[in-house]
């Protein structure tokens, strides 16, 4: 079955209020590209499910979120993401804010389709008394505590980019940490993937190492997008940094009149080559350093 | 009853099922999944250990063959591929009851079993989210039996053991193939269902080995042969002929 | 903090009546040489946690298991369990069987300290009616199923046999499946692994591929056990294989009148350093050939 | 204040606390888990990444030092630490109560925030499930805030808010290191406690910054200085003078 496609005609498919999960952490390997083609969409009402970045800053600039599941949003160097920023202080979307650890045991519970799992994180905290969804529960085994049942984060699609995939949907991530993505993927009902690299199948024969980076199995794939650098300008360790430069003038557009359109109109009409070009090419987003933590 | 019919048979079993696990447990239902996925490269099969692999693996010693590695799938990973249902497994049960019931825990008083086998293994897991199918290579009513089976091991068609909240077509038992035939559950009201019979074995002999009613349709086909290609596919995953001492 | 000690040593500090986890699966990486020291020592009582093969077989035979918590019990090539059948059949153990995923679950839990964890799994089976310890819940989030709560399956020790350690218990596991040794261990208060090889730290940064294989931070483990080929008769995979002929011995043990005692005075009586010259010395042991699935 | 006291004192955190991962989230907190972590070997810390390292990593650039890799953790697998206990964080909350609730989320009307920060991060579950300090570069009633914490971020010892089944002993914040003070929870009935004071600092001074009432014992020493051992291995942890611009 060969998956891929576009990412237009991928994100094509998304409907208004779905609930998507983005993969990526902060930063760190955000599936950009498919970001970008929703910002050229007119999706909007999304739920949307992300350690978040700039993919969360941007749908909130361009106004696509209804309502953020989240545990934080920071670009690392640039703590405060300023457009998801924006929005919270212009109360112009609604929030699940809830512990990182209950962020994947929500995916996880979706993942292995139960309802909710039990955890004792989030007890005492503003994260049970502000959300409404999330009850609180005694076990069945009567230890006299009472627990969260952090529901299942069930998704419509998930959106996450790797390092490499073949057209059958097997994907690698070589960097130092697959985040959460293959709990994305597994709790979603759709996972459209995009890659740096489109291989052949072949690619993975070269020894047993090379199917340790495989983390979801092809049937969990719908969708391929063949996206070189599309995680810019977050990094894809090992293939390429964080553009710092473009994170800095993204932030810095926040602070201008009309700093969004702006920066829409100089990095997202027109395309995803168009923007490639614009951030100076694929050469030279695949010489931007790895970050140091 | 010969051996590559019965493999053509089960192979059958994943006929339409898109890209799903092919699990085979055991000689016959491995070569099973081999073949139909020969004919359907969309399915996926592991090497039987922790790697889901891009061809077929063939049985028995490797003799320098390489398995084409694609996905690490450790136990631990497995779950997560049978929760979210992309699997069909075709399995060899020691008890099958009318609704489709199976056990591999134990023969007679669960509290000292006549006979204690394996134990419920991935069963329970494996009924209540995917598909399943069953080998069964010796048709007797020690195997269909009258009533429910000794422990009930996966879930079936029993409607007083549905939970809560459940149809009976949230459970999916597809395909059994027997030496004397193949069943589905095609039936009236899930009823278990002759489909063919093979070659030489008549419909009384399936009644009388069976130890409950099944449906029997007006027309029951013959059992498929398989062709040639099969028999030569079957023949190349099986470089060691362990087909033919797998079965008695 | 140096954590070796000895097998004797390590084993006794476990306590009559304790819940034992026992890492590998069927008769694949067991902590075998620690379970030949259980059977030397006079502990009994037990509950054991096991994706069985002769570890549950040999505690079996020697009385020490009062309740085994099972998905199965197999030698895989030989697919019943003599010892395990034996007992069963004489009625000499209590049972909790369940699924294999249900076990992973009840150790996830235990390991992320929640009570339990609700799963459909074990629906409609005598998984269920036969299990009074297991309970069915409803979820607070209404969606008019039942469920299986799968209880925390808490460990007090867990025993665990990897490729190689260093002495503050780092622990790696080359072969192509940990199974589910980390859950083991981190659903244990304590866990005592056995390694075929103790190596020095610096082992582990000849680079980072290597510290992929170390599946659980050392504060995990509790002692390290240097028993070479301390996995046998089961596989090290892979530094050696399973040891068929001296199952084929073992199985057939079970046949005879006083076979166990036959063969607890052929190979565990008298240590380790025995044992190991009695099937035929670490040479040998390490010539077995890998099997073939 | 010197970066290099608040580093020592910070340090002391971890002191008696075995083998558990020591993690400071900044500059100056993971200098002092460095700083730990070679008087205790014991410790564990991570390259900020995704790897347990044998000994701490040097921050910034590299200039050709490779970490001392032995344990993969990524973030899927921090939370099996977290939630085992055997961990003791010391991070940078925004605003602390009087109960040792903390607020990295937002400041002012949680529908619609004055100051949208990071949002929980991995506070509620850090501190439920393990040892926690806190460092405060900035002692001022803005951060040692009057009443509660704007959004509880992380648990305290706020009878209002313990959880059925708890104890205040089952939460465990350990110490509070500020430009001024360090303080922990050894008051009355789990009072703040001022236990010791940087040099040049009075109780007036913390009194007046805290913007609720703490236990002051009779005798307030001074915070001890870091030893010439100490300055020389935190110059060493970081070579590129990056904590002189940590803190204000």
């Amino acid at each position: 079955m060969d998956k891929t496609t576009t990412a237009s005609e991928a994100i094509g498919s998304l409907e208004d209020g779905m609930t998507i999960g983005i993969g990526g952490w902060g930063p760190r390997r955000k599936p950009m590209a498919l970001v970008r083609e929703i910002l050229r969409s007119d999706i909007r009402d999304l739920t949307v499910v992300s350690y978040g970045g700039a993919d969360v800053g941007m749908l909130c600039a361009s106004g696509r979120i209804r309502k953020l599941v989240f545990a934080f949003v920071s670009l690392d160097f640039i703590p405060l993401e300023p457009y998801f920023r924006m929005a919270r202080q212009n109360a112009d979307i609604e929030i699940m804010e809830i512990d990182e650890g209950m962020l994947l045991l929500g995916l996880r519970a979706a993942a292995m389709r139960a309802p909710f799992i039990p955890t004792a994180v989030g007890l005492g905290t503003d994260v049970v008394t502000r959300n409404d969804a999330i009850r609180t529960i005694e076990s069945p085994y009567g230890d006299g505590k009472e627990w969260v049942a952090m529901p299942a984060l069930t998704l419509d699609v998930a959106l996450v980019h790797v390092d490499r995939a073949d057209r059958r949907g097997v994907c690698q991530i070589k960097g130092s940490d697959h985040y959460m993505d293959d709990l994305y993927v597994r709790a979603a009902k759709r996972a459209i993937v995009s890659c740096d690299e489109l291989v052949d199948t072949s690619y993975f024969h070269d020894s047993a190492e090379e199917a340790r980076y495989v983390f979801w199995e092809r049937s969990a794939t719908s969708a391929v997008v063949h996206a070189p650098c599309g995680a810019h300008p977050s990094s894809c360790n090992p293939l390429y940094g964080i553009d710092v430069e473009h994170f800095k003038k993204y932030a810095a557009s926040a602070k201008e009149d009309d700093g969004w359109q702006a920066y829409v109109d100089e990095f997202v009409t027109g395309g995803e080559a168009r923007y490639l070009d614009k951030v100076g090419g694929e050469a030279h987003i695949r010489s931007l350093p790895l970050p140091v933590y | 009853m010969s051996v590559d019919l019965m493999i053509g048979a089960c192979a059958r079993a994943w006929d339409g099922d898109g890209e799903v696990l092919a699990s085979g447990i055991g000689i016959v239902p491995r070569l099973a999944a081999s073949l139909a996925m020969h004919r359907n490269p969309d399915l996926m099969m592991t090497d039987s250990e922790a790697f889901i692999v891009s061809e077929p693996v063939p049985i028995g010693p490797r003799n320098g063959y390489v398995p084409q590695f694609e996905t690490w799938m450790g136990f631990s990973r497995v779950f997560d591929n049978v929760w979210s249902g992309k699997r069909h497994a075709l399995v060899t049960p020691t008890q099958v009851d009318r609704f489709g019931q199976a056990n591999i825990s134990a023969i007679g008083d669960y509290a000292r079993p006549k006979v204690q086998m394996l134990g419920v293994r991935g069963y329970p897991g494996n009924s209540i989210s995917h598909a399943n199918s069953f080998f069964v290579p010796n048709h007797t009513t020690r195997v269909f039996v009258d009533g429910e089976v000794d422990m009930v091991s996966s879930i079936g068609y029993n409607p007083e053991r549905l939970p809560k909240g459940y149809s009976p077509d949230d459970i999916d038992i597809r395909l059994i193939v027997t030496n004397l035939c193949v069943m589905d559950f095609g039936g009236p009201g899930k009823q278990m269902r002759l489909v063919s019979l093979h070659p030489g074995v008549t419909t009384d002999q399936v009644v009388e080995n069976t130890g409950f009613d099944i449906s029997i349709p007006g027309e029951v086909p013959e059992t498929a042969a398989p062709t040639a290609e099969d028999l030569e596919l079957i023949a190349g995953f099986d470089p060691h002929n362990l087909r033919t001492t797998a079965v008695r």
